[in-house]
């Protein structure tokens, strides 16, 4: 096949490192340095699947440094069971980086992450920005087992501190991620959080209670990831800034919310103003 | 040998409107393009077709609408727009710098909304042909039925056919026993080409939460995995009608493209294959190009049909 | 936590036929078992439907008959069997030692036909239950008709109902509009269980030669790319008879038939998925009663349907 | 998953080594310490497709030695794609050795072998087996380049004389390597030819003119390997000693032949029984 001419955001990228902290989480290293030079905290990438014939991969970009970004991936499918044998010197196409990342001016100086298993790749370069501009930083991290509490001291690293749940007890705080800030009470301005929908959901309750205010990452199934298909949305105030003028209320309508779309007016969205 | 000829000319034509490459975007899954415009040169499209539009806005369905299954996907979008009005205030005009062509798509609960939609849009310059989306699965039964019944689908064309004189392509539904009967009346009805095929109905089941992965319950099925449906829908609409072929359904490579050319599609529409590989139009395009110049054929119309003995259309 | 209380009870019934464990391996896809025999415990199969026989032999569709496309295969055998007379006389006394159940799969182009083999095939005591397969794709235009065709459906199932009383299955094609329009009045027509679906047809063409890949040029699409297909045609169904339903298609996994247990399907059917592995059956069964201990279930008929509001069926 | 009972003819087996001879020619061993034991000459086996989803793979018994066989594959689809991929230490499931093989008795004592590609793979057992026998045995290899002809040392390194073809006249004959027995008149026996069905039909052409007999083993499109589901079928004169008594003629049927199965009857027929 003839060589085709690459467009601005779509990327052919080498694999440079692999590791495998536990079993199925893998993280791969690219040589993707437009990815990296331009990537903002929150942001994420389309993975082309190499073999084909699969819907692409969304995927957080996690770290992304000099001319390397990584990925961080579970094996929860087929997808990302192909993508997590990827290994040095393989190729991979990646997409990106598309979305809204975190609005971290709005996240103010006093942030608590909160990660949700691999829901902590979206959360690293948020936590390097905030500190480096001069936030204090605490991750909350839990996972089922402690096994699967990867890379805590990339984030102690950066000097963020770092507090740990696990669904089974076995490192931690034995429960949800949540109840640990729920028991410290309003120790923090604002809330930055990705993982799995009944996570952020809970997320967004203890907000609530807490009286602060939280961004939450959707993970979501895409097609497109570029705000073409509509496949991807979640219920919206209508008041949101983020919601789209697309639709109008049409006649006879009840449901008072708008549907946004993840990739496109996310992934990123204040939680008080989801309707989920 | 490869020859080395002029480049092939891989144009279309479906009814007046021109293509320089014969690839559209498939309805609904390329927004109006400018949503792809960061990830691929617009101009190296054939065109696009844009989501489909209803008399009415419509919020579309809840959440979850997609479902990635064995090479393919399911969704059920239910047909997410802003209605005709406000589509024509605001949208319509961004489309008049598309370097490609513009295809309009229309959707309908009634004979009497392809009339209205099909006018009020095709009215505008910036739209250079409808297409007649009488097939949309996701909406309960009502947006099918029309593609499922031949004296629905003709009533439909025929009201969108009187209401302009720009190309009209109706896009077909394979959910029926014989599409080709279909496809006939539907030639009669004044339809100037046919789109095979809309997606497949389907679902999926999420045994952990032991309900419907799609919060519709059910979807359309789109992808590699229809296109041996797609190919078989081409092939038996080509030996019925002389109207052209817009083929569609799991086009990833421009093998796939060349199995719909053959069996009798004009032109090639990719929805799903832009989700597997942004870069999946441009490939298509240029592996034509490479097939019809390693067999010294000079332009793609000369081989459209040619492994169906009984294809019927005009070249 | 997972509960160790006694083993699930995934046995199911279909009308007066018991399977210990709720597999039938399809039609077609496993010739008479003694094929698999050294791939795979019999014993631990629900059971084998035959390849369908008909009143005369069929030499069968020119090769190539098989086509392997993206998560799927298609094929067009085209019913090659030795005739209902040389199978009672060479065939069928084999099956008695079969360790699992043994379904007769009758195919036919009139509803005599259907009439006739059923009666000469269910005589015989070494068959426990008879398929009517009303569906297939792969004999030209006749085959299906009868499955696509409200009246001929019906036609064929009361004449075959007429000649035996053993368990009657009527098997259905995907290949129509309202699938539960037909399942409707084969229930009515005296069928004890409805198999659902059977292959959709499809088609591939050779770019290279310029020819469709079948010498058929049609054939049925199987495997998990119609997997999503299959549920909504189980789904649909279960809300609309009240007799079992074996789900069929592109089953390879426990999670696969678990979908269409929860659509409402009593028993699953395995076909293509033997040919990814042999050991898919195996899997299924052991998958199931895993699935059902670690939610403390005691039977698969409790969960028939459960994920379907709709579903009319007795467990 | 709970270990399943493996049934006598279904093997998990391990890649013991792989090589890549030639570009999209991967040559994989096997720690397969049964089938290496059982296999005949001319036998095959199927390969479960290790991502699943994909009918199984026919693949002819290459090597069988001690614990070991291995298996040449030629990268066309995407099976093989996928196949080529394994590693040293990764499983791969095979069900066999299924098919019968070559007739070696029948083939006499001064056999030409004729291997067009990755047909190669079928003749290698035979060879050994011929010669260990005390037969006289002559290699004639064809493939597009003189890279793609691999491993002809084996069967030199077997006693085996060789002669060698290439479409490009990279090595070899430059034409087809059915020309270079044709230009020698009939030095053999006998011939058994492995390869894609043009060759195959030629070779029988070509016996037929050298009025010597040909064992021609074919390489169709397989589903289940077993002989269940009647998709591999070729055409056959009703008298040969391989037919299927399957079906008996129909009134009416015009034609005068049987279909075959190739997985069971086969995959080795008599090119002069073949009606194809
Ligand atoms: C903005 C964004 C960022 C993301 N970032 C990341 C990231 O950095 N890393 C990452 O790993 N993922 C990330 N995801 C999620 C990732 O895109 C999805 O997990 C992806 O769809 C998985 O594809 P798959 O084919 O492997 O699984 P799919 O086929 O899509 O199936 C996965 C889901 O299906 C169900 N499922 C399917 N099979 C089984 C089974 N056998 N057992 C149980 N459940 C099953 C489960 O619900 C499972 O979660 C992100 C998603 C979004 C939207
Ligand atoms: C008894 C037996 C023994 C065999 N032994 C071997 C063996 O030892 N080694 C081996 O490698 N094979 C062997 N084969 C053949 C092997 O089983 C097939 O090649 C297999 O089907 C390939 O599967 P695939 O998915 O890779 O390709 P498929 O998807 O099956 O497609 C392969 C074929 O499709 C066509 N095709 C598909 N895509 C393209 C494309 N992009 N360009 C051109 N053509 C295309 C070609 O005709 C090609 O040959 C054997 C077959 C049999 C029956
Ligand atoms: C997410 C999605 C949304 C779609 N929306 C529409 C639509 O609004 N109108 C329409 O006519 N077809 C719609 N389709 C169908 C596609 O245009 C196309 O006909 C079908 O998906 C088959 O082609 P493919 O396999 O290349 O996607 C949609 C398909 C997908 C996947
Ligand atoms: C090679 C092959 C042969 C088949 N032959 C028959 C047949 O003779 N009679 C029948 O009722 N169904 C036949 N079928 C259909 C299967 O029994 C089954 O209903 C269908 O393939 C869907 O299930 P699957 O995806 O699990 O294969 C055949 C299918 C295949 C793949
Ligand atoms: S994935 Fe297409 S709009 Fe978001
Ligand atoms: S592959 Fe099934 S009979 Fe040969």
């Amino acid at each position: 096949m003839p060589v085709l001419e690459t467009p601005p955001l779509v990327h052919e990228t080498v694999v440079s490192d692999r590791r495998e902290p536990f079993s199925d989480i893998v993280i791969i290293g690219l040589y993707a340095p437009k990815i990296a030079r331009e990537a903002r905290p929150g942001q994420f990438v389309m993975a082309v699947t190499p073999s084909g014939e699969r819907v692409a991969t969304a995927l957080g970009i996690y770290e992304a440094a000099g001319d390397r970004i990584s990925l961080m991936l579970v094996v929860v499918g087929p997808r990302t069971r192909e993508l997590a044998l990827l290994e040095r010197g393989d190729r991979l196409v990646l997409a990106g980086p598309l979305g809204n990342g975190f609005q971290l001016q709005a996240l103010g100086k006093n942030v608590a992450l909160i990660a949700g298993g691999v829901g902590l790749a979206s959360l690293l370069l948020p936590a390097q920005r905030l500190l480096a501009d001069g936030a204090r930083v605490h991750l909350y991290y839990g996972a089922r087992t402690a096994g699967a509490l990867v890379d805590a001291e990339l984030f102690e690293a950066a000097g963020a501190g770092v507090s740990l749940a696990t669904d089974d007890g076995s490192r931690g705080h034995h429960g949800y991620v949540t109840e640990l800030l729920a028991r410290e009470g309003r120790t923090h301005e604002t809330i930055a959080a990705c993982g799995p929908s009944p996570m952020l959901r809970a997320v967004g309750t203890l907000a609530r209670t807490l009286g602060v205010r939280a961004q939450v990452s959707l993970e979501e199934t895409f097609a497109c990831g570029v705000g073409a298909c509509w496949g991807c949305v979640v219920p919206l105030e209508r008041s949101s800034a983020q919601a789209p003028a697309f639709p109008p209320v049409a006649p006879g309508e009840t449901r008072d919310y708008v549907h946004a779309r993840i990739c496109k007016e996310g992934p990123v969205f204040w939680s008080d103003e989801l309707r989920w | 040998m490869v020859t080395k000829a002029a480049e092939p000319d891989i144009s279309a034509r479906l009814g007046g409107l021109r293509l320089s490459v014969p690839t559209l975007m498939g309805s609904g899954c390329y927004g109006s393009g400018e949503e792809y415009a960061s990830l691929v040169d617009l101009a190296q499209l054939g065109g696009v077709v844009l989501k489909s539009v209803t008399r009415l806005p419509r919020l579309g369905n809840d959440a979850p609408r997609l479902v990635p299954v064995a090479s393919g996907l399911l969704n059920a979008i239910g047909l997410q727009n802003p209605g005709i009005e406000s589509y024509l205030a605001s949208d319509v005009a961004k489309f008049a710098d598309r370097p490609c062509a513009v295809v309009g798509s229309v959707a309908g609960f009634s004979v009497d909304d392809y009339a209205f939609v099909t006018e009020r849009l095709a009215a505008r310059d910036e739209i250079d042909a409808i297409e007649l989306n009488i097939s949309c699965p996701n909406v309960g039964a009502e947006g099918e039925t029309f593609a499922c019944d031949p004296d629905l689908a003709e009533r439909a064309t025929r009201a969108a056919r009187a209401a302009t004189a720009k190309p009209l392509i109706v896009k077909l539904s394979p959910n029926v026993t014989d599409i080709a009967a279909i496809a006939r009346v539907v030639e009669a009805a004044g339809a100037d080409a046919l789109a095979v095929i809309n997606t497949v109905r389907g679902m999926a089941i999420d045994v952990d939460r032991v309900k419907p992965k799609l919060a519709n319950v059910s979807g359309g099925l789109s992808g590699a995995a229809i296109r041996p449906i797609a190919v078989l829908a081409v092939w038996e609409v080509a030996r019925a009608v002389r109207i052209p072929i817009v083929g569609q359904g799991g086009i990833e490579t421009a093998r796939d493209a060349l199995e719909f050319v053959l069996a009798g599609a004009t032109a090639v529409s990719i929805g799903t294959g832009n989700f597997t590989d942004p870069r999946v139009p441009l490939a298509v395009a240029s592996g034509i190009r490479t097939y019809l110049a390693e067999r010294g054929i000079a332009t793609l119309a000369e081989i459209v049909g040619s492994a169906n003995p009984g294809f019927r259309g005009a070249r």
